[in-house]
């Protein structure tokens, strides 16, 4: 595939609401949001091994201290994002309703910054170096996945890697937090990425953004050739932004069923992870805050926030001017991908883009029809499956018949259930299927 | 398939809803779909009206009401929510469609077994919306014609037909035939003979049957076609008019509603066979055009096949399915006792669509040639 | 000609099956899964079709004869003498399946003790005795007709893998639903009357 | 006592249509009238009567290896002298409506099934009403199905109009995609009525499982037989 | 000896297998053969007999053997045509035509017609047809209707009527139809009316209708071209 | 009479080939195949329910033929069944422990609340995927009737949105067992009466909040029979591996402030009650 200058890139499926709910926030600026009296950090907040707790209850800690280390390789420290006092160590409800393992800090208000790692010239530095200081700082895929960015930073070295690919799609509707962080620190994002393809040994560097950002794109541009940089223009399409969509879309390969995006030679980083490493590098911060929009009909206004993970969404919702209407469901994340909270209470992890509010009227419902069999779940699937079937065998019971389906190559991006008349919980059939499969292969 | 009914609890005012993600819908329904395909059909049942007189529309009501009466006595046998059965309006779909497969000359209680043969036997018996194999409407309408071909095979003429105009738009009558007045015969005027059918009972005549093989021998060719096209003939209600049925079917294209693969390649094969057919033997078989525009083939192209509880999911499979309608139909047409194939070509074909998605199903992402053919050895 | 007519006649005008209601017991129950019934009908077809030609040659050569320019008939042994051939044969073939090819034998294997008590078999051989076929045209019939009872088979294995994603009512499951399904489809069958 | 429990058993609680889906064909095949589907019942009946019955009398002295082409060879003679006595004595109609079903009666699972599994291991007695009782059940469902079909089709009875205002026949039920669906409905109905004695009487229900080949006993006599 | 026989129950032995199946097709075939004699007489006389009746039907009254009386020739669309021939005295009363047309609905339909010597029809039935039960059966078939009402009644002794077939009686290969007009007499008389003919026809069933008047059609006319072979007088 | 004679050779002939044939192919071919399979299979039940912990019950007639598991084996066999198969193959019957389910929890709809509206698939695994599922308590059943749904015998009920076993439909398979998210039911030795109706370690206070009838660990029951009840945070349990198991005194006894230490058939006529609105 060449880089023709008029092409605009995609891969085949997927779906674009005809509301995208973009427009609600993408014009505000960011703002940075207060000092609370208590933050929530769940531990894990990384895939992988959840981080060892080093404080106890009743430590005094500061702004940016280790407060668990990871656990292992593929885990992620978690520092606190203000300095005060442990609070209660506990199990409770996270976004995902389950139990797990969090601390609250309670903060003395004074915010003060523990001892920093010291600030790093990335140009010259050695990749090794900044390797570690990324793995220091907890830094973690901030676009949905919160996969540890160092392990995707360190490949196996029989891999050869000749392409960085810096996920700026942000394909999800409503959200903008990458698109407000790539047009008000364009630079951030730009050193992030040249910090890892310095990491990585990489010459070609792409950052592939949806079209529909014509601003951040042109401030992208502005200097991204400084630093050898490709700005490409994606067509708006979701799920533009998942991985293996977008390097079949910048560069034409496939990320074989059930491998890696490695296997291709590509590393794929989200935006928002690059401006967290351009920071950990250059001014030796951790990773403790991060951009997240509040969106949603009914939120008073909506807008973008710099906010301290560990934040409940309570208060986000009470800054952005609470609810505009009776809230039906509150969702952590984007509107395909996201969690529906059981509770405001729930606080911001690494990887939280976005706090949606959708009023009660109107709601999107599931229903128990059957499925039509129209097919559109069938055109819709980036991964060219058949999410009917899928969810058919889940729901009589006939796993092994989604396993020969390829139920595990699903990335639950949900486009199928977006498109299904019948309103079938697709999704969740599929989930469950894969979680059965998962069971009887452990037995 | 459950013990317990399948039910999905509705908000209440006060706590959140949670479900699990994508959290928005394109917001098109079944609901929604139903009424946009009654929508598109009724230029072509207006049609019918137009041309069978209001006799028309109490059989297509009386279908439609009786699919509704079959499908809410069902739900109250077996302990199902009749009003979230019927919400969806697919048996009013099926009955429109029945009633337009009929004639408008039956007599309404055949319409009532019908309905309830269209909705029991063929939906409902199998799971209800989505779960039927066959096409409701068309098992019906094929049930009815193996249960009564008395009745089912006997046709009204149109408002406008007298015998006059009847013998002379046919281009097959040959001139001896219309010399010997054979013509007139298929024409009473409370019954009558579709085109199709003549062109088949020609044939089962020993010694005669052959068709009027030099078209330039009817003069009257224009107001044949434009009988054909505005839909002046004989035949079932609903098919009679080929522009409006057209006009359908653009709608549903525009609202995407069908797959243009199904209708496009099934009604392209049966013009490419009969063509064929009639290069070389023109005195076996109509013109194209003539099958294109006579008996059921549009609206079976456009609203039958194209159904998407009965028919393949993938692109592929929609091709090979259409492909499969025209090749049948053509050879029931050409070949069978019937004079018409549509509806057992599409039934046939519904009875093929779990192979055909089985072996058309596309390769899914990120996986290569070589690949399945190792995973179909380790199987 | 003769032989086009021979085969859609058996395949699809007059299917075992559908129309003429031979061979239910292992359609019904042989149709669960795709593979199965796909290894059934391989074994049916060759079955019928050595069948048909066995017991052909049998009705013209040994229960019919001269002996001294006085014709015997001993029809009313057909019964008998075709039953035993058609269950010797099926023995026969499964030992020298597994001798010879025993790749083919695990194929087909497990089908073939279904066969014997398989109408369909038994009716073939009756069909071409009744209608005095030579044995060349029994032994297509019975090719074709296992081609029939083969595509019916196979239609319908995959129809019922459909249904099993289905919510086919309580009392409905299981034979029932099958039975009507294969209604259904002989009705769409009913289309290529005439054909022939 | 118990010889006429042998009789009953087959005319219900095992009946060898409706319980173990025993001779599926000509149950469809025969069926579309009452006449055919009682006559048919009945030269089925006559076969199992006397192929028990001699069965169970040489079963002791039959090598095990070739018990069953014995047998067939038993069931074999007594299908060929129905048919001769058929054809002599029989009306014509119900000869040629029965066609070649009569033969096929040589290949119905029910009669080697019975052979086999029952005349085989037991005495004279118990076998000969083993298969009257097999067989009379056997005729009655096969006679209700005719009954129904023909009911259905034409308001008739046994050629017997019953319905004198039906006038327009409703082919379907007596044609071969009726016999399919009126069988699978009353399978439905057994079902349901399966259902509702367990409820009554507090058992278990176990809900239809569908045909497969356990329900026929042949295959695995025949599968033994390798060893 | 039948302890001994037991005894050999679970042998392998080939040649007791052999001898003791062999034992067995004897006593079948022993068997078989005695039925077969017994009944060879009752099926021959059955058959006989329902040949019998139907001419019995067809022909006035006859006394010579009508089995062995017979001429078989081919009609002129080349299909085979039988003439069963009935005399009393010697004296041709009438003619029984055996003959059968291939253009059915479903396939065969074959007749046996009676004509009197003078060349018109006495009386129609269908002998051999396949036809759509309740539909075209109905254009074949003589049945009395059995209702209810009438079960226990004693049948007529008569033979049933048919419209469709009873609308053949008198009518000879010179039937020149009922008003011909114009325009009509282009076509023949023997059609059904919906092909341009005089004969009636029932709606539905066209094809068998047509066939049956093909049938009534070609009977005649065979008969009028072998007349005089057919009415010699035999002793 | 040549017909006859012809017939009779013909027959003969054919059926001295065959049984020769036969007899001759019975020898050198010979394959081993075990008739004692076929026979218990036919003794078995043939619910297929794989409690045995094999693929399906000939699977299982299978593994006792050769002896690696004894008859008793199948849970679901009676007495009877077991020891006509010993007797068949002349073997010892072997004890199994008879057990049945226990569904550990009394939260129903009148006891608990749910914290959301839960829209989705009526089934416990996919519930508990969304946000946790429907109630308040972390550990209670959900619900949505999936052990119901795959108890091959219909043993499982649910009665106010609580599934409650009819013990003695249940044989003790463990089907419902593997299929429950929340890890709430356990089989039990078929004499245990009396049983803990609650799973949540969950301090009591808060237990309280959401659920009436959860058990907040005073530890009376440990009292009333001392050492037949074991604590896991704030939840008691019978001690099912003790030697003797509490008897349905102990309900009385120990007068449970919460009320879910309950005998197995008074858990039954209480949410039955609760049901029929008739609570006390
Ligand atoms: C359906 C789907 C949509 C996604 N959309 C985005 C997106 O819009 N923006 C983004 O940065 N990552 C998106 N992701 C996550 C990416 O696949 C990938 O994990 C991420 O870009 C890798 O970078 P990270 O590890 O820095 O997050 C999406 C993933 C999926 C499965
Ligand atoms: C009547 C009609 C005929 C069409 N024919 C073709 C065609 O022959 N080839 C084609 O590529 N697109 C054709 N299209 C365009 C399709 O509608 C559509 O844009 C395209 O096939 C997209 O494929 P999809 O069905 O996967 O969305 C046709 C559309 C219409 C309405
Ligand atoms: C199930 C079925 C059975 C039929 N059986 C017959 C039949 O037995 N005889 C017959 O002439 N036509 C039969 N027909 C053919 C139609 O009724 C046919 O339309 C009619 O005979 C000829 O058409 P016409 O009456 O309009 O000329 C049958 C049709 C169907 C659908
Ligand atoms: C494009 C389209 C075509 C349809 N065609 C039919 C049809 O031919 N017959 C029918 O019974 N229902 C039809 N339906 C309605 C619906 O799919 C049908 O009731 C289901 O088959 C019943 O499960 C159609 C629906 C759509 C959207
Ligand atoms: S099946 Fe999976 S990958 Fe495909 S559209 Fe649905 S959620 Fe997305
Ligand atoms: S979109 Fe929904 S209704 Fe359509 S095929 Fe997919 S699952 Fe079925
Ligand atoms: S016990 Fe478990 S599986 Fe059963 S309903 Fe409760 S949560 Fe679901
Ligand atoms: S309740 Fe559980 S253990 Fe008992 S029979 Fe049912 S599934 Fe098996
Ligand atoms: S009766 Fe069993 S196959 Fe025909």
């Amino acid at each position: 595939m060449s880089f023709g200058k008029f092409k605009v890139f995609s891969f085949s499926g997927g779906i674009h609401p005809r509301f995208d709910g973009k427009n609600l926030a993408a014009s505000e600026a960011v703002k940075p949001a207060p000092l609370l009296e208590k933050y929530v950090l769940y531990l894990s907040q990384n895939v992988g091994k959840m981080p060892k707790l080093i404080v106890k209850t009743g430590d005094e800690v500061k702004k940016g201290q280790l407060v668990a280390g990871a656990d292992g390789f593929v885990s992620a420290n978690l520092h606190a994002p203000t300095s005060g006092k442990i609070g209660a160590v506990k199990n409770i409800p996270g976004a995902n309703g389950t139990l797990t393992p969090a601390l609250e800090i309670i903060a003395d208000g004074k915010d003060e910054w523990g001892e920093l790692l010291p600030a790093l010239d990335w140009r010259t530095a050695d990749p090794k170096v900044l390797l570690e200081r990324v793995r220091a700082c907890g830094i973690v895929g901030m676009g949905g996945a919160a996969f540890p960015s160092h392990v995707k930073l360190s490949p196996p070295p029989e891999k050869k890697i000749d392409t960085l690919i810096i996920n700026g799609a942000e394909c999800e509707p409503y959200l903008c937090a990458d698109h407000r962080l790539m047009l008000e620190n364009p630079e951030k994002v730009l050193i992030g990425t040249a910090i890892c393809g310095r990491i990585l040994g990489v010459k070609n560097m792409l950052i592939g953004v949806e079209s529909n950002k014509k601003d951040a794109i042109a401030k992208l541009n502005e200097k991204a050739a400084e630093y050898g940089i490709k700005v490409v223009k994606l067509r708006v399409r979701y799920p533009q932004g998942a991985e293996k969509q977008l390097i079949y879309a910048l560069t034409g390969r496939k990320v074989p069923a059930g491998g890696l995006p490695m296997e291709t030679g590509c590393v794929v980083q989200n935006a928002g992870s690059a401006a967290a490493i351009a920071d950990a590098v250059c001014e030796g911060k951790p990773l403790i805050e991060r951009i997240t929009t509040v969106s949603g009909e009914a939120v008073a206004h909506p807008g973008n926030y710099l906010v301290r993970i560990g934040t409940p969404v309570a208060k986000l919702i009470e800054w952005a001017g609470g609810e505009k209407c009776k809230t039906g469901k509150i969702v952590l994340g984007g509107p395909m991908m996201g969690f529906a909270l059981h509770s405001p209470e729930v606080a911001l992890s690494k990887n939280s883009s976005g706090v949606l509010l959708f009023p009660l009227k109107g709601i999107c419902q599931y229903t128990s029809a059957g499925c039509l069999r129209c097919g559109k779940c069938v055109k819709v699937c980036p991964m060219n499956l058949i999410p009917s079937i899928l969810a058919s065998a889940v729901e009589s019971g006939k796993y092994d018949l989604a396993a020969q389906n390829h139920i595990a190559d699903c990335m639950e991006c949900g486009s199928c259930a977006y498109v299904c008349p019948a309103e079938r919980p697709l999704v969740q059939h599929i989930r469950r299927g894969k979680a059965e499969l998962r069971k009887n292969k452990g037995k | 398939m459950s013990e317990t009914e399948k039910t999905i609890s509705m908000p209440d005012a006060n706590a959140l809803l949670v479900s699990v993600s994508p959290h928005i819908h394109d917001k098109t329904g079944i609901t929604e779909i139903m009424l946009k395909v009654m929508i598109a059909l009724t230029p072509g049942l207006v049609a019918g009206i137009y041309y069978f007189g209001w006799r028309a529309l109490w059989v297509t009501l009386s279908c439609m009401g009786g699919c509704v009466l079959a499908e809410a006595l069902w739900c109250l046998l077996v302990k199902k929510p009749v009003w979230r059965t019927l919400k969806d309006c697919s048996a009013l779909v099926t009955g429109m469609l029945l009633g337009m497969n009929l004639s408008a000359g039956v007599p309404l209680w055949i319409c009532l077994i019908g309905s309830f043969i269209a909705i029991w036997i063929a939906k409902q018996f199998f799971g209800g919306l989505g779960h039927n194999p066959f096409n409701p409407a068309l098992v019906a309408r094929v049930a009815l014609l193996l249960a009564f071909p008395g009745i089912m095979t006997t046709w009204v003429p149109t408002r406008f037909m007298n015998e006059e105009n009847f013998s002379y738009t046919f281009e097959f009558f040959s001139p001896e035939d219309l010399e010997k007045g054979l013509a007139k015969k298929s024409f009473d005027g409370i019954t009558c003979s579709t085109p199709l059918s003549i062109v088949s009972t020609m044939e089962k005549i020993p010694g005669k049957g052959h068709l009027a093989a030099d078209r330039t021998s009817r003069q009257d060719n224009v107001q044949m076609w434009t009988c054909f096209i505005y839909g002046d003939k004989p035949g079932c209600l609903g098919e009679t008019s080929g522009i409006a049925l057209i006009l359908g079917g653009l709608l549903l294209l525009y609202w995407r509603l069908i797959n243009w693969r199904i209708p496009i390649f099934y009604i392209g094969t049966v013009v490419v066979l009969t063509g064929i057919i009639r290069y070389f033997a023109p005195g076996y078989t109509p013109s194209p055009m003539f099958h294109v525009f006579t008996g059921g083939l549009l609206l079976g192209a456009i609203f039958m096949a194209t159904d998407m509880v009965t028919s393949p999911m993938t692109s592929m499979g929609c091709v090979v399915f259409g492909i499969g309608c025209g090749v049948i139909t053509s050879c029931i047409r050409i070949f069978g006792n019937y004079p018409e194939g549509v509806s057992f070509a599409i039934l046939l074909m519904n009875s093929l669509v779990p192979l055909i998605d089985r072996f058309c199903a596309k390769r899914p992402f990120g996986y290569v040639k070589a690949r399945r053919k190792e995973e179909k050895k380790s199987c | 000609m003769k032989y086009l007519e021979l085969a859609v006649g058996s395949v699809l005008v007059y299917n075992f099956v559908l129309s003429r209601f031979l061979g239910i017991c292992p359609f019904l129950g042989v149709s669960k899964r795709l593979g199965t019934a796909m290894g059934m009908s391989g074994a049916v077809i060759f079955v019928m079709t050595l069948a048909s030609c066995c017991t052909a040659a049998v009705q013209r050569y040994l229960l019919r004869f001269n002996i001294g320019g006085k014709e015997i008939r001993l029809d009313f042994l057909q019964i008998l003498v075709f039953i035993l051939v058609i269950a010797a044969l099926v023995q026969l073939v499964e030992i020298i399946l597994q001798k010879v090819s025993p790749a083919l034998y695990k194929a087909l294997g497990i089908y073939l003790p279904l066969i014997t008590t398989n109408c369909a078999v038994m009716g073939a051989a009756t069909l071409n005795a009744k209608a005095e076929r030579s044995v060349l045209d029994s032994t297509l019939f019975g090719f074709f007709s296992g081609v029939g009872f083969a595509l019916a088979l196979l239609l319908f294995a995959s129809l019922r893998e459909r249904l099993e994603l289905s919510e086919v009512p309580r009392f409905l499951q299981g034979t029932s639903i099958a039975l009507i399904t294969a209604g259904i489809l002989a009705m769409a069958f009913s289309g290529f009357a005439g054909f022939c | 006592m118990s010889v006429f429990k042998e009789f009953t058993k087959g005319l219900w609680k095992e009946n060898p249509v409706l319980v173990l889906l025993l001779g599926t064909c000509p149950t469809l095949a025969v069926t579309s009238s009452s006449l055919n589907g009682m006559g048919m019942g009945l030269a089925t009946t006559f076969v199992l009567f006397g192929s028990n019955v001699v069965i169970s009398l040489i079963a002791g002295i039959v090598p095990k290896k070739i018990r069953i082409p014995v047998y067939i060879i038993v069931i074999a003679t007594f299908v060929t002298i129905i048919e001769l006595l058929m054809r002599s004595y029989a009306p014509e109609s119900l000869y040629n409506a029965l066609g070649i079903f009569i033969p096929l009666i040589v290949v119905n699972c029910i009669v080697l099934g019975r052979a086999e599994a029952f005349a085989s291991k037991n005495g004279v007695l118990s076998s000969a009403m083993d298969g009257l009782g097999m067989g009379i059940g056997f005729t009655l469902v096969l006679t209700f199905l005719g009954m129904i079909r023909e009911f259905l089709s034409t308001g008739s009875l046994f050629d017997v109009k019953v319905v004198t205002a039906w006038t327009t026949d409703f082919l379907l039920p007596a044609s071969a995609p009726g016999a399919f669906i009126i069988v699978g409905v009353l399978l439905a109905g057994m079902n349901y009525l399966n259902y509702r004695r367990a409820v009554k009487n507090h058992e278990r229900y176990i809900p239809p499982q569908g045909l497969d080949c356990r329900h026929c006993h042949i295959c695995r006599i025949i599968d033994n037989d390798k060893d | 000896m039948l302890n001994k026989l037991k005894e050999m129950k679970n042998t392998e032995k080939a040649w007791y297998l052999g001898a003791f199946l062999a034992a067995v097709g004897l006593l079948a075939a022993a068997a078989l053969s005695a039925a077969n004699l017994l009944t060879a007489k009752p099926i021959a006389e059955a058959q006989k007999k329902s040949l019998n009746t139907a001419l019995r039907q067809v022909l006035p009254e006859f006394d010579n053997d009508i089995g062995n009386d017979v001429l078989e020739v081919t009609a002129e669309d080349g299909s085979p045509v039988k003439f069963f021939i009935g005399r009393k005295n010697g004296k041709v009363t009438g003619v029984a035509v055996e003959t059968s047309d291939m253009n059915g609905y479903s396939g065969e339909i074959a007749s046996l017609c009676g004509i009197l010597p003078d060349g018109s029809i006495n009386l129609m039935l269908i002998t051999r047809q396949n036809e759509t039960p309740g539909l075209g059966s109905n254009v074949c078939q003589r049945k009395e209707q059995k209702t209810i009402f009438n079960v226990f009644k004693p049948s007529d002794s008569g033979i049933p009527g048919n419209v469709y077939l009873d609308q053949f009686k008198g009518l000879t290969a010179a039937y020149a139809g009922k008003k011909r007009s114009e325009e009509d007499s282009l076509t023949s008389p023997w059609l059904v009316k919906k092909d341009g003919g005089d004969m009636i026809y029932m709606t539905g069933a066209t094809i068998t209708s047509r066939a049956v008047a093909r049938l009534a059609e070609k009977s005649v006319k065979t008969f009028e071209a072998n007349r005089a072979k057919l009415l010699e007088d035999k002793k | 009479m040549s017909m006859v004679l012809t017939a009779v050779i013909l027959m003969a002939v054919f059926g001295a080939v065959l049984g020769a044939v036969i007899g001759i192919f019975a020898r050198y071919f010979r394959v081993e195949s075990d008739a004692r399979v076929e026979l218990v299979t036919e003794l078995l039940p043939n619910a297929n329910c794989g409690g045995c912990g094999k693929a399906g019950c000939a699977d299982f007639a299978k593994a006792v033929v050769a002896g690696e598991l004894p008859p008793g084996g199948c849970p679901v066999s009676s007495r009877e069944t077991v020891s006509a198969i010993a007797r068949a193959l002349g073997i010892e019957a072997g004890e199994v422990e008879s057990k049945v389910a226990v569904v550990l929890c009394s939260g129903d709809d009148a006891s608990t609340r749910e914290k959301v509206l839960y829209n989705g698939v009526n089934d416990c695994v996919s519930a508990s995927l969304v946000a946790g599922g429907p109630k308040n308590c972390a550990y209670g059943c959900l619900g949505f009737s999936s052990c119901a749904r795959a108890c091959p015998f219909g043993a499982i009920e649910m009665v106010n949105s609580l599934a409650v076993v009819h013990s003695e439909l249940c044989v003790g398979c463990g089907k419902c067992v593997d299929v429950c998210p929340r890890h709430l039911i356990k089989l039990v030795p078929a004499n245990a009466e009396v049983n803990v109706y609650c799973s949540s370690p969950a301090k009591g206070v808060e237990k309280k909040a959401y659920c009436a009838s959860g058990c907040i660990g005073c530890r009376k029951c440990g009292k009333a029979a001392e050492g037949k009840f074991v604590f896991n945070g704030f939840c008691a349990s019978v001690d099912y591996n003790a030697a003797e198991l509490p008897g349905s005194d102990v309900v009385e006894k120990s007068n449970c402030p919460s009320g879910c230490l309950r005998t197995r058939q008074g858990h039954l006529e209480k949410e039955y009650a609760e049901r029929d609105g008739v609570t006390k």
